[in-house]
């Protein structure tokens, strides 16, 4: 009567045979090594920007097309943080841009954060369970959003530059892998290490996920559903904000559009998870990374439709996605 | 006699544009098992919803225990004891049994802090809930359903059940086993209120009865005095004499 | 039809949308051009300007029911516009239905003055090919590889292909194309680099890339080893912080305010930093171009807006700017203006790249094909 | 005529009537190029909303994919029409059957490869294919134009170029040009009211019944004997053909066609909010709707432009009231229908019809 | 000949055989009841008789036809009608409309995209005899949503009865209904086997209605066929009483 269900390894598996599958393609091992660490990396980042997702759409089945509203908000108050602090971002040492850098992420997700929870109010509220209406909404949310990000910080794009010891990469051998990334991987394996432990091992997976298919019920049983699922959207907000910070500064240039331009390719990644699935969102997102780097470098061409052709082929092997926490 | 722990006074209920509850006089004596009659359409399930603050009452007032929750949210409600288990069985189909349990047992973070004496007592009721612990509990069988809609809501002691027509979809055996169920319950000084269509089942357990129909309570006093007199039987609920139960 | 007193000029621009930036600075540009040909009054020849404007909001199909509408309603007498390449292209005809000017200012398709051009067109604006072959002028030298980035539809392959034709000396030793939406550059970068790494010489990733996504980003894949440089051309200068990590970067542009030097330049350039503190960018130098090109037009007629009178001033006319002067080819009506070559400099007073001038190139020094069948 | 589907309020109806009206004689109620490029936008979005109603409104099926059959009528007739030297009535013959073919095909395999997923996941599909869809048209530019699209002439009837009469026809609201434009403007009305009057028919028949009945259940349609899978197929067909008819008119009105013309996600969204704002499944809200909604989208400009100048002065009120932000309150417009119009303004009319009904028997 | 039987059908879910090799005939004319604990298989069995649920093993004849390959909905067609159990309607449409779709597939109307649906007369008006035989004529306008839980079991034996199928499979069907209103469904079930030409298939637990109805019997024991006969000798067979009615000194000990 473990918590744990016995783990399904074929997904997990897809991510090595992908990547070895590609070897032969590619053949110099350098390269090879270049890109799949660059797609895993990317991967991450990723992850990171699609975590908010898992939990507003894949768990509490809010079709939130406004969630790049949030990590737009993010990468703009990154922007502003970063840019008080020029003298730890542009000093030689690791340790104060990253002391520069955990600010600008805390606010950022502070701000997303308390924006989810006006966003949550004012337009979430009244359009739980139904799907058409969230669409138009949090379309119409995602707009307004964006228009305020113009007016207070104009419509131009921003410069965000990475902090000084970012910058470059590292040398594997002939393999060059950016900084940067490297510190992607981290705060990405944190986001899931928090996740997965929050949703394992509370009620509050649980109850979201009893929360969508009968809300009265939940309320019957005693729980305040409500502030529940405020505090989730507020806490998909928050990382989308901090998804939000670390896109901009991969870009190094932030535009109140980033957002939106993200929002199909989270959707993606989402739906290739399984709608909830934290694990899944994570293969979803490494699998898209490493398809985008090896069509990229195979066949441009293909690239474009990379991520698509990945979601149709996984869902015709699994129809509800790699690992379907929900039965949507 | 006994003390009251529910009281339902001149309550009104609106669904929408429809006038459904025409004020509701009810009294939910404690300890005791009250059964709530009526035929299909009366309002039996309009009042369970109004108590549980699902539906909230347009006039009149909902005391529990002293307290006015007429107007109170549904979950500050199930906090002051109460349990329910609707019509439709409320359960939750992606989660497994399991599951459906854990998030019953408002008490517990994990499972391992569910009173494990009591899970016996519900896998001895209803063996098939111990079967199916780890299956996804919207394939279980309708019976089955009802059997774990029940389960949650007895799986912690509460003050007050609200139990909506649970054996719809049982077969003999386990009846009998809820009948023993509830009997334990209202010896633990549980207050039971009882919607129930199968007359047989309410007259083994009922202390006290209401009858309900068109959105009022047009009888109510003690269940020996009802089974006992046929006429009345058949005047409050149509039950016309050797019928099918 | 005619505007007793007045002169209507329908500025239809894409004010809102992606390039909303962009086509802000235009119409500050053009407000201010206006403003300084007419050397405050906003009168020609007796008659008032009146700028009207229209949102084309970056779609061709607006930017066509607007200019319809800014001839037909308005009652404009000429139009100056869009920011975009596809906008600009929609409205052509309907200049041609209208029978009056379109001014295109600043949307850069060859084939606005090329095969869709028609006889009420003009363009300021530069061109893509003026574009790319004054970076193919400042890159050309013997004994240089380049291999160029550029985005995957018409726009990035046209502009290669201009490239391609202007370079004369250098070796073309790879194109590469990419997704618009490219976000993760390692794919192409790792392309480009197996190319070039083992080319004798210098070596020069070119890059012709506009909207979202940061090529630049190859650069982080630490192309120092290998002795690959990056050159690209001008932009606005935001996007130009970017170029601070280059210092020494090499390329070819449009405007910067700091380089021309002409009466016409430093009064913008002044009265920009007067009205808002922060010098003018690339799109202010293109309205205020368009501006003078339009007050010297009226000024010769004499403020009269018959259509084929103006468009007999204009063809060959020559009219200066903040970069000098410019002249409308009689051919295809494109403005002739200079580009300039220049290297990146960083100067910490500067959130941007400085681009310092290293040489001028004169339209004599471009070949600029003539691409309409007229 | 209605198909037996009557308005069922006296609002509605005499709503219905003065729209119906307003279209006809547009051209003469309201002079002016930009007047009448509302109106033909406004028919356009009518038939097309009408199309996507059928699929979302009647058969329950949410699909972003709408917008690519649109956008295959229009660069059906735009590509037909670019080919050929001299523009005919023959080409844009078959620019419309070879778009409706191509969409016949493409909404058959959409329908019979991906209704049988689950409906978000049905969703997704769709947009990811839609987009796929636009990045394709933007990149086979020797054939679509690319980016930039196609500018092309019409038949010579149809074009402004032609004219009825040298003179504008005086009337007191103004002068009326009565050239190609205008024969267009009322071939168009002709179809769509066509297309319109086609659409009301199928859903009222028993084919729309079943659709409806799949919306609700489609697993007790199932066991009643309706094969969901071919009514769901046949109903994206159908959607899918008028939608592309539709394209084929708006191609015909702007002598142009792009990828952001007709593809484009936000067209998508203007439809779904159309179709939300007037009434999912009463169709007739796809009348209301388109009517409300272009005359915002073309007018909201204007109108901030006054109540900018109205507000100057005031702190952050004129930031926010110009026309550059139009778009903020274009999103405040869809937050709020949704919030206000919850069953659209159709569904909203006829419920306080029914209300008076009740009140009237008591 | 028997009008239905099943061959070995078998089903499994995972690990868990929920039918296993079920072999049984039934005849026109009768009404077999079908009694079993609860999770014993009897609703799967009908899932796989009208095709819901695809069989493992084993196949489903109706008039000497193996249906086995055929879908839901081509079974319905070919006369296969149940109701089901856990209340399946279209909750947003009204009574009679609910019952109007059943009597339009029965006529094989509904891909007819022309005709409005109010022009077929025929149909309305059979709809409306439906209802008034399930007693529910007076609440034909209201949304099916809305009917009291005991209405909604109602117009669910409505549906199947204007499906007018050869095999009727009822599934419980007077579960939450009011004491009053069983004798309605009951005697239309009576009705349908005084015609002689349909096959019935009830599974109830109400023994009483088991006992009056029947004319056969049979019993599911995790997912086997245990017992088949006559009523009065099933249920006296020690499986029925032991297993099914609880009647075992030792299970009550346990609980
Ligand atoms: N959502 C609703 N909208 C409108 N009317 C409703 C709704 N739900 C119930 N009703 C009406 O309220 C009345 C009472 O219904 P209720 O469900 O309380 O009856 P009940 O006594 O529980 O019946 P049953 O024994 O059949 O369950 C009925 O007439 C029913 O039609
Ligand atoms: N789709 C399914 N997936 C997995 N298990 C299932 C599925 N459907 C049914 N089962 C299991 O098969 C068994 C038989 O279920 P079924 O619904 O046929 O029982 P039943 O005899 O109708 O019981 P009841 O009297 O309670 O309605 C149950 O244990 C149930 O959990
Ligand atoms: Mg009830
Ligand atoms: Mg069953």
């Amino acid at each position: 009567m473990s918590l744990f269900k016995e783990l399904d390894w074929k997904p997990m598996a897809l991510v090595p045979v992908l990547a070895l599958a590609a070897l032969p393609a590619i053949g110099s091992p350098s390269t090879w090594l270049t890109l799949t660490v660059a797609g895993l990396a990317m991967g991450m980042i990723v992850f990171i920007i699609a975590s908010g997702l898992t939990l507003v759409f894949g768990l509490m089945d809010v079709l939130n097309f406004g969630h790049g509203v949030f990590i737009a908000l993010g990468a703009f108050v990154a922007t502003t943080v970063l840019a008080s602090m020029g003298s730890y971002t542009t000093a030689d040492s690791l340790w104060l841009n990253l002391l520069a850098l955990l600010p600008a992420m805390l606010v950022a997700m502070a701000v997303a954060g308390a924006l989810g929870l006006v966003f949550e109010r004012l337009i979430i509220r009244p359009v739980y369970g139904m799907h058409l209406k969230q669409i138009l909404i949090t379309m119409g949310g995602m707009i307004i959003g964006e228009e305020l990000i113009k007016v207070i910080w104009g419509p131009e794009q921003i410069p965000l530059p990475l902090p000084e010891a970012l910058r470059g990469a590292v040398l594997m051998g002939d393999a060059a892998v950016e900084k940067y990334r490297l510190l992607a991987v981290l705060v990405g394996a944190a986001v899931f290490a928090a996740m997965v432990w929050t949703l394992n091992r509370t009620k509050v997976g649980l109850l979201i996920r009893a929360g969508v298919q009968d809300r009265e019920m939940v309320e019957s049983l005693g729980y305040r559903i409500r502030r529940l699922f405020v505090g989730v959207f507020v806490a998909g907000s928050a990382l989308a904000g901090l998804g939000g910070v670390m896109w901009g500064l991969y870009q190094q240039n932030v535009t109140p559009q980033m957002g939106a331009q993200v929002n199909v390719l989270i959707f993606i990644v989402i739906i290739i998870g399984g709608l909830g699935s934290t694990l899944g969102a994570l293969i979803g997102a490494l699998l898209v990374g490493l398809m985008a780097n090896y069509t990229g470098f195979l066949v441009p061409k293909v690239a474009l439709f990379s991520n698509i052709a990945l979601m149709v082929a996984i869902l015709l092997w699994r129809p509800q996605g790699v690992y379907p926490v929900t039965n949507r | 006699m006994s003390e009251v722990l529910l009281k339902l006074e001149q309550v009104h209920t609106h669904i929408g544009a429809y006038h459904i509850l025409h004020g509701v006089d009810l009294v939910v004596p404690k300890g005791e098992l009250t059964m709530l009659l009526g035929r299909n359409g009366a309002g039996k399930t309009t009042t369970l919803r109004t108590i549980m603050g699902l539906w909230h009452a347009s006039q009149g007032t909902v005391v529990l225990d002293g307290q006015d929750i007429t107007q109170k949210p549904t979950p500050d409600i199930a906090h002051s004891g109460v349990a329910y288990v609707p019509e439709s069985m409320g359960i939750f189909s992606d989660l497994s049994v399991r599951e459906n349990m854990l998030l019953a047992a408002r008490g517990a973070r994990t499972l391992d802090d569910i009173d494990t004496t009591r899970l016996e007592w519900i896998f001895g009721l209803f063996p098939a809930m111990k079967k199916f612990w780890t299956h996804p509990a919207g394939k279980l069988s309708g019976g089955q359903k009802q059997m774990l809609a029940v389960s949650r809501a007895i799986v912690e002691p509460r003050k007050l059940l609200l139990i909506d027509e649970p054996s719809k979809g049982l077969a003999p055996a386990i009846i009998q086993n809820m009948i023993e169920a509830f009997r334990q319950l209202k010896a633990a000084q549980t207050t039971i209120l009882l919607v129930e269509q199968n007359f047989n089942f309410a007259r083994q357990l009922g202390d006290t009865v209401a009858v309900m129909d068109d959105g009022r309570v047009v009888h109510s006093g003690s269940m020996a005095e009802l089974a006992a007199d046929e006429s009345m039987q058949s005047r409050l609920l149509g039950l016309s004499l050797g019928a099918h139960q | 039809q005619s505007n007793k007193g007045e002169i209507r000029i329908a500025h239809v621009y894409d004010k809102t949308g992606p390039l909303e930036a962009y086509a802000k600075q235009t119409h500050t540009g053009l407000m201010m051009g206006l403003n300084y040909a007419t050397g405050g009054t906003m009168m020609v020849g007796g008659k008032k300007l009146v700028v009207i404007e229209k949102d084309s909001q970056f779609k061709p199909d607006v930017g066509k029911a607007q200019l319809a509408a800014a001839f037909a309603d308005d009652k404009a007498d000429i139009a100056v516009g869009p920011t975009g390449s596809g906008v600009a292209l929609a409205m052509l005809p309907v200049a041609e239905e209208y029978k009056k000017i379109l001014l295109v200012e600043p949307a850069v398709a060859d084939s606005i003055t090329g095969d869709k051009w028609n006889k009420y067109i003009f363009r300021t604006g530069r061109n893509s090919s003026q574009d790319a072959i004054s970076n193919a002028v400042a890159l050309d030298k013997a004994g240089v590889s380049i291999a160029t980035l550029a985005q995957d539809y018409a726009f990035g392959r046209d502009g290669v292909k201009a490239f391609k034709d202007a370079v004369k000396t250098a070796k073309i030793v790879h194109e590469e194309y990419l997704p618009t939406s490219t976000t993760d550059f390692t794919a192409g970068a790792q392309r480009l680099i197996d190319k070039l790494k083992d080319q004798p010489g210098r070596k020069v990733i070119f890059i012709i890339w506009a909207g979202a996504g940061n090529p630049f980003k190859i650069a982080d894949l630490d192309l120092k080893r290998y002795n690959i440089e990056i050159a690209t051309g001008g932009n606005i200068l935001p996007a130009m912080a970017a170029y601070k990590n280059f210092p020494g970067m090499e390329g070819a542009t449009y405007y910067y305010f700091g380089i021309p030097k002409n009466p016409v330049n430093e009064a913008m350039v002044a009265d920009h930093y007067k009205q808002f503190k922060s010098p003018p960018d690339f799109f202010t130098a293109g309205g205020f171009s368009a501006a003078m090109a339009v007050v010297t037009a009226l000024k010769k007629t004499n403020g009269d807006t018959k259509t084929d009178t103006l468009i007999k001033t204009m063809e060959g006319m020559s009219f200066e700017t903040p970069k000098g002067t410019m002249t409308f080819r009689q051919e295809d009506h494109q403005a002739m203006q200079s580009m300039y070559h220049f290297k990146i400099k960083v100067d910490p007073a500067f959130p941007w790249g400085v681009p310092e001038l290293v040489r001028e190139i004169k339209p004599a020094d471009m070949n600029v094909p003539v691409r309409n069948k007229r | 005529m209605l198909s037996n589907d009557l308005p069922r309020s006296r609002w509605l109806a005499a709503l219905l009537v003065i729209l119906f009206l307003g279209l006809a004689f547009a051209p003469f109620l309201f002079p002016g190029v930009k007047a009448l490029n509302v109106a033909a936008k406004v028919l356009v979005f009518v038939a097309l909303v009408a199309s996507f109603d059928l699929l979302l409104g009647y058969t329950g099926i949410v699909s972003f994919a709408h917008t690519m059959f649109f956008g295959i009528g229009a660069y059906g007739v735009a590509i037909a029409l670019s080919a050929v030297e001299e523009p005919s009535w023959g080409a844009i013959a078959l620019g419309v059957l070879c778009a409706l073919a191509v969409s016949l095909v493409l909404s058959l395999m959409i329908g019979l490869f991906s209704l049988r997923v689950r409906a978000i996941f049905f969703a997704m599909i769709t947009l990811a294919v839609a987009s796929a869809f636009l990045t394709l048209a933007s990149q086979l530019s020797d054939f679509t134009g690319g980016e930039d699209g196609l500018s092309f002439s019409v038949p010579e009837l149809l074009s402004p170029g032609f004219t009825l009469s040298e003179e504008p026809l005086v009337t007191p609201l103004g002068e009326v040009d009565l050239n190609g434009k205008l024969i267009t403007y009322y071939l168009i009305f002709a179809a769509v009211t066509a297309i319109f009057l086609t659409i009301l028919r199928i859903v009222n028949s028993p084919f729309g019944r079943v659709l409806q009945a799949i919306r609700e259940n489609d697993f007790r349609a199932e066991a009643l004997g309706y094969r969901t899978v071919v009514y769901r197929t046949l109903s994206n067909v159908l959607s899918a053909g008028f939608a592309t008819l539709a394209g084929c008119l708006l191609a015909l009105w702007l002598r142009y066609n792009g990828p952001d013309t007709s593809l484009s996600f936000e067209i998508m969204l203007d439809i779904l909010l159309i179709v939300v704002i007037g009434g999912m499944g009463t169709l007739y809200g796809a009348l209301i709707g388109s009517v409300l909604f272009v005359l915002a989208q073309s007018y909201l400009q204007d109108l901030l432009r006054l109540a900018g100048e109205a507000t100057e002065g005031i702190p952050l009120l004129p930031a926010l009231l110009t026309p550059d932000r139009w778009l903020l309150w274009m999103g405040v417009l869809f937050v709020l229908s949704v919030y206000y119009f919850p069953t659209g303004i159709v569904g909203k009319l006829r419920e306080r019809a029914v209300l008076a009904r009740l009140k009237g028997m008591k | 000949m028997s009008q239905l039987s099943t061959q070995d059908l078998t089903v499994r879910f995972g690990g868990h055989v929920a039918v296993n090799r079920v072999t049984c005939a039934f005849q026109p004319g009768t009404l077999t009841a079908i009694v079993g604990p609860n999770g014993a298989g009897k609703t799967t069995y009908f899932n796989l008789i009208s095709g819901q649920i695809r069989a493992s093993a084993g196949s489903v004849h109706l008039n000497g036809v193996d249906v086995s390959a055929l879908g839901a909905p081509a079974r319905a067609q070919a006369g296969l009608g149940r109701a089901f159990q856990l209340t399946n309607l279209f909750p947003n449409l009204t009574v009679r409309e609910n019952v109007r779709l059943a009597v339009q597939a029965r006529a094989g109307a509904g891909l007819n995209l022309w005709r409005i649906w109010s022009d077929r007369k025929d149909l309305v008006v059979r709809a409306d005899e439906v209802l008034e035989t399930v007693a529910l004529a007076d609440k034909r306008d209201a949304l099916a949503a809305s009917l009291p839980h005991g209405d909604q079991r109602k117009l669910e034996v409505g549906i199947l009865m204007a499906l007018e199928p050869q095999v009727f499979m009822f599934d419980e069907p007077t579960a939450g209904m009011s004491v009053d209103e069983v004798p309605v469904i009951l005697n239309l079930i009576r009705q349908l086997k005084a015609d002689k030409t349909k096959t019935i298939l009830l599974v109830e637990h109400k023994m009483d209605v088991v006992r009056e109805l029947s004319d056969r019997i049979i019993v599911l024991h995790n997912g086997e066929l245990v017992a088949d006969g006559d009523p009065a000798t099933v249920i006296a067979s020690p499986v029925v009483q032991q297993a099914y009615l609880g009647i075992n000194p030792e299970e009550k000990e346990a609980a």
